[in-house]
């Protein structure tokens, strides 16, 4: 099995991505943007950071690197493709997910551990999981606010919550709609996250509540199962 | 002059450029002539107090750099020192006060930017950042926008540019309400073959400037901005704002690391402040080679830009790396594919002279070392300021047993002692998955991968301790800090400091200064901890008003092995005996949070720290951090005794019951003393381990229950609700921000 | 020619922004009801026919400056 | 009444994001010359006199809007 981790110029979080993919030993490729070919990876990651600065809008320039082309066709084909925070970004600009994500309710970068509660198990990020488990996360992002016209079409795998998993307005912590913090497309083969599963590997590092979601990916790898 | 537009007609150019006459006339004696203007350009920037130091040099000798570990000491881009095993750290610190009192966003952010650069021209890559910053107080609306400016500022350019910031402080006092204090610190790691310098190599090296375009950005910022005070019409000297590129940085920093692993580069130099002034001349010095630079190479962002302006240009994230010829193509292929600018602009030459073309024709010819080495070295008069000693005998005559809740909760409430998680919320401070202990403790604690190694950071300042005493407040700093670094189990290591001080032309001004350098050096002596690098910011004056000496001192320590589990603030448990380690019975309240916050005063003078009790405690303290024992540890340091266990109870959800004997002790600020929660089974092997380096001890409590209860004796107690403090404290500064 | 596009977010989406400033001009004393910050992007691009021009600029909002989800877009050519 | 203000960065001030969607429109194949992005801040004000909504707004503008060191604004009433 192996993985290629997509490194935009202005991405960050990519080798905390590798170090995760590590971890549960699933060997992880970094590929740079200008990339066309990722026939011989068996899954992808648009990693967390900055891609092209997040100019005019966050996700909006990545979306057309010439990578972008070959993980749609990938995506189509059923290759499990997971986007953490800027990732969920670019693959909503890319249309592979649905909605947009607008700057948080507060217009202020949040960094702080968060709880989210799984909702659906049929996705790539939490086939893993039990429905319903809350997890304790880190979220870091300026643009999570998760917007779509009809909440109730989009196919959500997470909601924040509060510790015991009671999902409401006052554990909202971006604004987003219905507390949205990951959904997948229709397939559950594309899907993405606004907080970050890969800082929490270890509890050395506060929790590692986010393994099950990075062995939930890990697991969709093996081709008989997707 | 008539290229460079900085100035009415009636003044001479070199006065219009921050020269003095007898600078000037030290320029004609190096050239044998009138210098031209991108000469006068190149000398009235490289000679300005910013990047001459000419009113510190004469005294930054006095500090201790040397240490068997210590590879690479004070005057490159940034201190290294050998972990072992191979590994390097490169740690710096920087100020941007000015340019951040201009405009806060811009100047937050570029001075990010700036000690990114100084962290990888080392050829380290930089993994957490650091920011002290100091307003006036937040009642005011401009310091509420300036603290706001700032704090977005470092986070728009940090968390953009993938470098958590995962420490720092925030403090409000009058004197920085017309002059904030920014001060940035980056730390770096490398494998000890990366390391690089900052030299032009051999005659035949190519000099690739690399970055982004050079426009009019901050001409004249070094010796305008930094070198000058603030009064009425400092408005009008504005130079152009320069704008930070945290996604041009991001490049530049992964195509430069790339070119060290693949050992392409010679030599490295940033351009900050003095641009290609001081990317040209310093690493051909160095060298002791001369230099050839072709101005028309320049790539740029705006056209018809002078000589003079392409020298001095402060554009953003640019770089210089030194090549041999047969590698020139290959640099520029990394240059490429990382999707920044590249050109070659010049070539080392055998000989010393920095010789500078522009459209065909020479337009300056000057020694290279001369715009360094042959800068102005000041011997500025100093002498202990006549209203000092007044200070020392102006103690609060404290009759009254204070009403303590009142107390303790106004201090609480204190947004330069309250909670400063408003700040570090809005900073990554978890990229690179290091961070093992995250901000809101004692000190950031990262692992470094591939190791057992952890790495400990702690920076401190107190500007009303060394007002009061400049050498006490100064030595104080560094115990502070190493004791920082040992509450996670680290040993202190090196230390880097970044001064901060008023006009250096009064007398007492300079003599705090020199003051302050002794006390931080004779701390560093007695800890064996040697400087390796630092800053000087002076002119931080508004309207003949000095702010007071506020040196920083930014403490690296390393714990090998890291502990598995080190203490943490939030660890208390009920039940836990409450500790304190360090001389009881401190009655002294000068400089304190207490003073200041209850009475608005400032006088009398802090103890002297005790060098010996110092070292035995931080020893105490970080082998008490490694033994497993202690769940939870704090260092008593702001607030005292009384702030710092309610910050422990607050973190923990658990109350806690402090008795005292005198109520002064609860709120002085003697240095050398810290406190633990200690689980009873392990009590008595943790006071043995204090006896044993003979640091005295005291039970102050307990930890349990939902108050904190401050107990004299038997007959009188206070009791201060969990729930209160909690909110206080939690909510100080974000309810005076929106 | 020089074209100037007004990318402005549609009115149905909720906008942070504007609703931020709002509130710091109504705490500055100002009486302001609905604040909007949009942008607008000033392109110079070839060209010396005012519609081909218009064309291509729509298309590179319809690709890039705009969020068909999101925005809505204008283009004043010259 | 309606007004609109147009926030400005100076032009001699350096435009990191202009540059880039400038870079992003040519990797696209689109011929273009220099690319800004600036604000344009729509709000409602009280007041039936333009010029003394006018004036207020400019009032707004260097207190609040534009940022007086590094911004021209323009404003434009109904
Ligand atoms: N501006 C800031 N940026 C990041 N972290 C900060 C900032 N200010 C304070 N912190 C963090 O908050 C914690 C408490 O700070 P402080 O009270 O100054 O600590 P101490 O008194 O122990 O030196 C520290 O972990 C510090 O790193
Ligand atoms: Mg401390």
């Amino acid at each position: 099995m192996s993985v290629a981790v997509v490194v935009f110029p202005g991405t960050n979080c990519e080798h905390d991505v590798v170090w995760a993919l590590d971890d549960l030993g699933v060997d992880a490729e970094l590929v740079w943007h200008r990339e066309t070919d990722l026939s011989s990876f068996d899954g992808v990651v648009l990693p967390g950071g900055f891609a092209h600065g997040d100019y005019l809008r966050t996700g909006a320039i990545a979306r057309f690197s010439p990578v972008m082309a070959e993980v749609e066709r990938m995506a189509a084909a059923g290759t499990p493709v997971i986007g953490i925070c800027n990732g969920f970004q670019i693959l909503t600009e890319a249309g592979l997910l649905p909605g947009v994500l607008l700057e948080n309710r507060d217009l202020k970068f949040i960094c702080r551990p968060i709880h989210v509660k799984v909702e659906a198990t049929d996705t790539v990020l939490t086939r893993a999981a039990e429905p319903g488990q809350v997890l304790q996360i880190p979220l870091n992002s300026y643009e999570g606010n998760y917007r779509h016209a009809d909440p109730d079409l989009v196919h959500v795998a997470a909601r924040y919550c509060g510790p015991d998993g009671a999902v409401d307005e006052g554990w909202n912590p971006n604004g987003s709609i219905g507390s949205i913090a990951a959904v997948a497309n229709g397939a559950g083969n594309v899907a993405a996250i606004m907080p970050h599963p890969e800082r929490a590997m270890e509890t050395i590092l506060g929790s590692a509540d986010g393994r099950v979601m990075i062995q939930s990916f890990v697991d969709s790898l093996e081709p008989a199962r997707v | 002059m008539s290229d460079v537009d900085l100035a009415p007609e009636e003044v001479p150019v070199h006065q219009a450029l921050g020269m003095t006459d007898e600078e000037f006339a030290s320029v004609q004696d190096i050239l044998g002539r009138d210098p031209e203007p991108a000469e006068l350009a190149m000398y009235s920037v490289m000679w300005s107090e910013h990047c001459s130091y000419k009113s510190s040099r004469a005294h930054l000798g006095r500090f201790p750099s040397d240490a068997p570990w210590v590879v690479v000491g004070p005057g490159e881009n940034a201190g290294v020192v050998d972990l072992g095993d191979g590994w390097y750290a490169a740690l710096r610190i920087e100020s941007h006060n000015h340019p951040s009192f201009v405009e806060p966003y811009q100047g937050a952010a570029t001075g990010v930017g700036g000690i990114l650069r100084d962290i990888f021209t080392m050829g380290a890559r930089p993994v957490a950042l650091w920011d002290q910053i100091r307003f006036g107080p937040l009642d005011d609306a401009m310091n509420r926008y300036l603290f706001n400016g700032v704090v977005s500022g470092i986070a728009g350019y940090g968390n953009a540019v993938g470098v958590p910031t995962i420490g720092g402080e925030v403090a409000f006092e009058e004197c920085y309400a017309g002059n904030p204090l920014v001060n940035v610190m980056c730390l770096g790691i490398m494998k000890a073959e990366d390391l690089v310098y900052g030299t032009a190599g051999t005659p035949g090296t190519i000099a690739v400037l690399l970055g982004n375009a050079t426009g009019r950005d901050g001409i004249g910022g070094a010796s305008v901005l930094a070198s000058a005070s603030f009064d009425e019409g400092s408005s009008e000297k504005r130079p152009s704002v320069q704008v930070g590129d945290p996604f041009e940085e991001k490049k530049l920093i992964e195509a430069c690391l790339e070119l060290y692993r693949r050992s392409l580069v010679v030599g490295v130099q940033d351009l900050g402040a003095a641009g290609l002034s001081c990317a040209a001349s310093e690493p051909a010095a160095r060298a002791g080679v001369g230099m050839d630079l072709d101005l028309d190479a320049v790539h740029v962002r705006e056209g018809d830009m002078t000589p003079a302006e392409l020298l001095m240009s402060e554009s953003q994230e640019r770089m210089m790396a030194f090549v041999d010829e047969a590698k020139v193509d290959e640099v520029l292929a990394v240059a490429s594919k990382w999707e920044i600018d590249a050109a070659v602009v010049g070539t080392v030459k055998a000989g010393s002279d920095l010789i500078v073309r522009h459209e065909g024709a020479v337009v300056a010819t000057i020694p290279a070392a001369s715009l360094t080495e042959d800068a102005p070295k000041l011997h500025r008069p100093y002498g202990e300021p006549a209203w000092q000693q007044d200070l020392w005998t102006n103690t609060l005559p404290l009759l009254q047993v204070p009403n303590l809740k009142d107390a303790l909760l106004k201090l609480l409430d204190d947004p330069s002692l309250a909670d400063p998680r408003w700040a570090y919320e809005q900073y990554d401070h978890m990229l690179f998955t290091n961070t093992v202990v995250e901000p809101g403790h004692d000190a950031s604690m990262i692992r470094v991968k591939g190791t057992d190694k952890g790495l400990s950071v702690s920076t401190d300042g107190n500007g009303r301790h060394c007002y009061l005493d400049p050498r006490r407040g100064g030595a104080r700093l560094v115990y502070e800090s190493a004791l920082n670094v040992a509450m996670t189990g680290a040993r202190p290591m090196a230390v880097v400091d970044n001064l901060n001080f008023g006009n250096p032309e009064k007398t007492g001004v300079m003599w705090q200064f020199v003051e302050t350098l002794e006390g931080i050096s004779q701390a560093c002596e007695a800890l064996d901890v040697p400087v390796i690098g630092g800053n000087v910011s002076f002119y931080n004056e508004t309207d003949g008003v000095d702010i007071f000496p506020t040196p920083v001192v930014g403490m690296l320590g390393m714990a090998d092995p890291m502990p598995t589990d080190p203490p943490r603030l939030d660890q208390v448990s009920d039940g836990d005996h409450l500790l304190m380690f360090g001389p009881r019975g401190s009655r002294n309240l000068a400089g304190s949070a207490f003073e200041k916050v209850m009475h608005g005063h400032i006088g009398g003078r802090p103890d002297e720290p005790d060098p010996y009790l110092a070292k035995a405690i931080i020893e105490l303290a970080a082998q008490l951090a490694c033994s497993g024992k202690v769940p939870a540890m704090h260092d008593i340091a702001e607030g005292g005794v009384a702030l710092t266990v309610a910050e422990m109870c607050i973190a923990s959800e658990v109350g806690a019951t402090i008795n005292f004997s005198t109520w002064i002790g609860l709120f002085a600020e003697n240095p050398n003393r810290f406190v633990a929660a200690v689980p009873a089974e392990h009590v008595e092997s943790v006071l043995a381990m204090a006896e044993e380096l003979d640091v005295p001890t005291s039970e102050l409590g307990r930890f349990g229950g939902d108050v904190i209860s401050l107990q004299n004796g038997s007959h009188e107690s206070t009791e201060i609700p969990l729930a209160e403090a909690t909110v206080t404290y939690r909510t100080a500064i974000p309810r005076r921000m929106s | 020619m020089r074209v100037t596009v007004n990318v402005r977010r549609r009115p149905d989406i909720s906008d942070p922004q504007g609703t931020t400033v709002a509130r710091a001009l109504r705490d500055l004393g100002f009486e302001v009801g609905k604040v909007r910050i949009d942008k607008e992007i000033t392109l110079e691009v070839d060209g010396d026919d005012a519609a081909d021009v218009e064309a291509k600029v729509a298309d590179m909002c319809s690709q890039l400056l705009a969020n068909p989800v999101m925005d809505d877009f204008e283009i004043h050519v010259g």
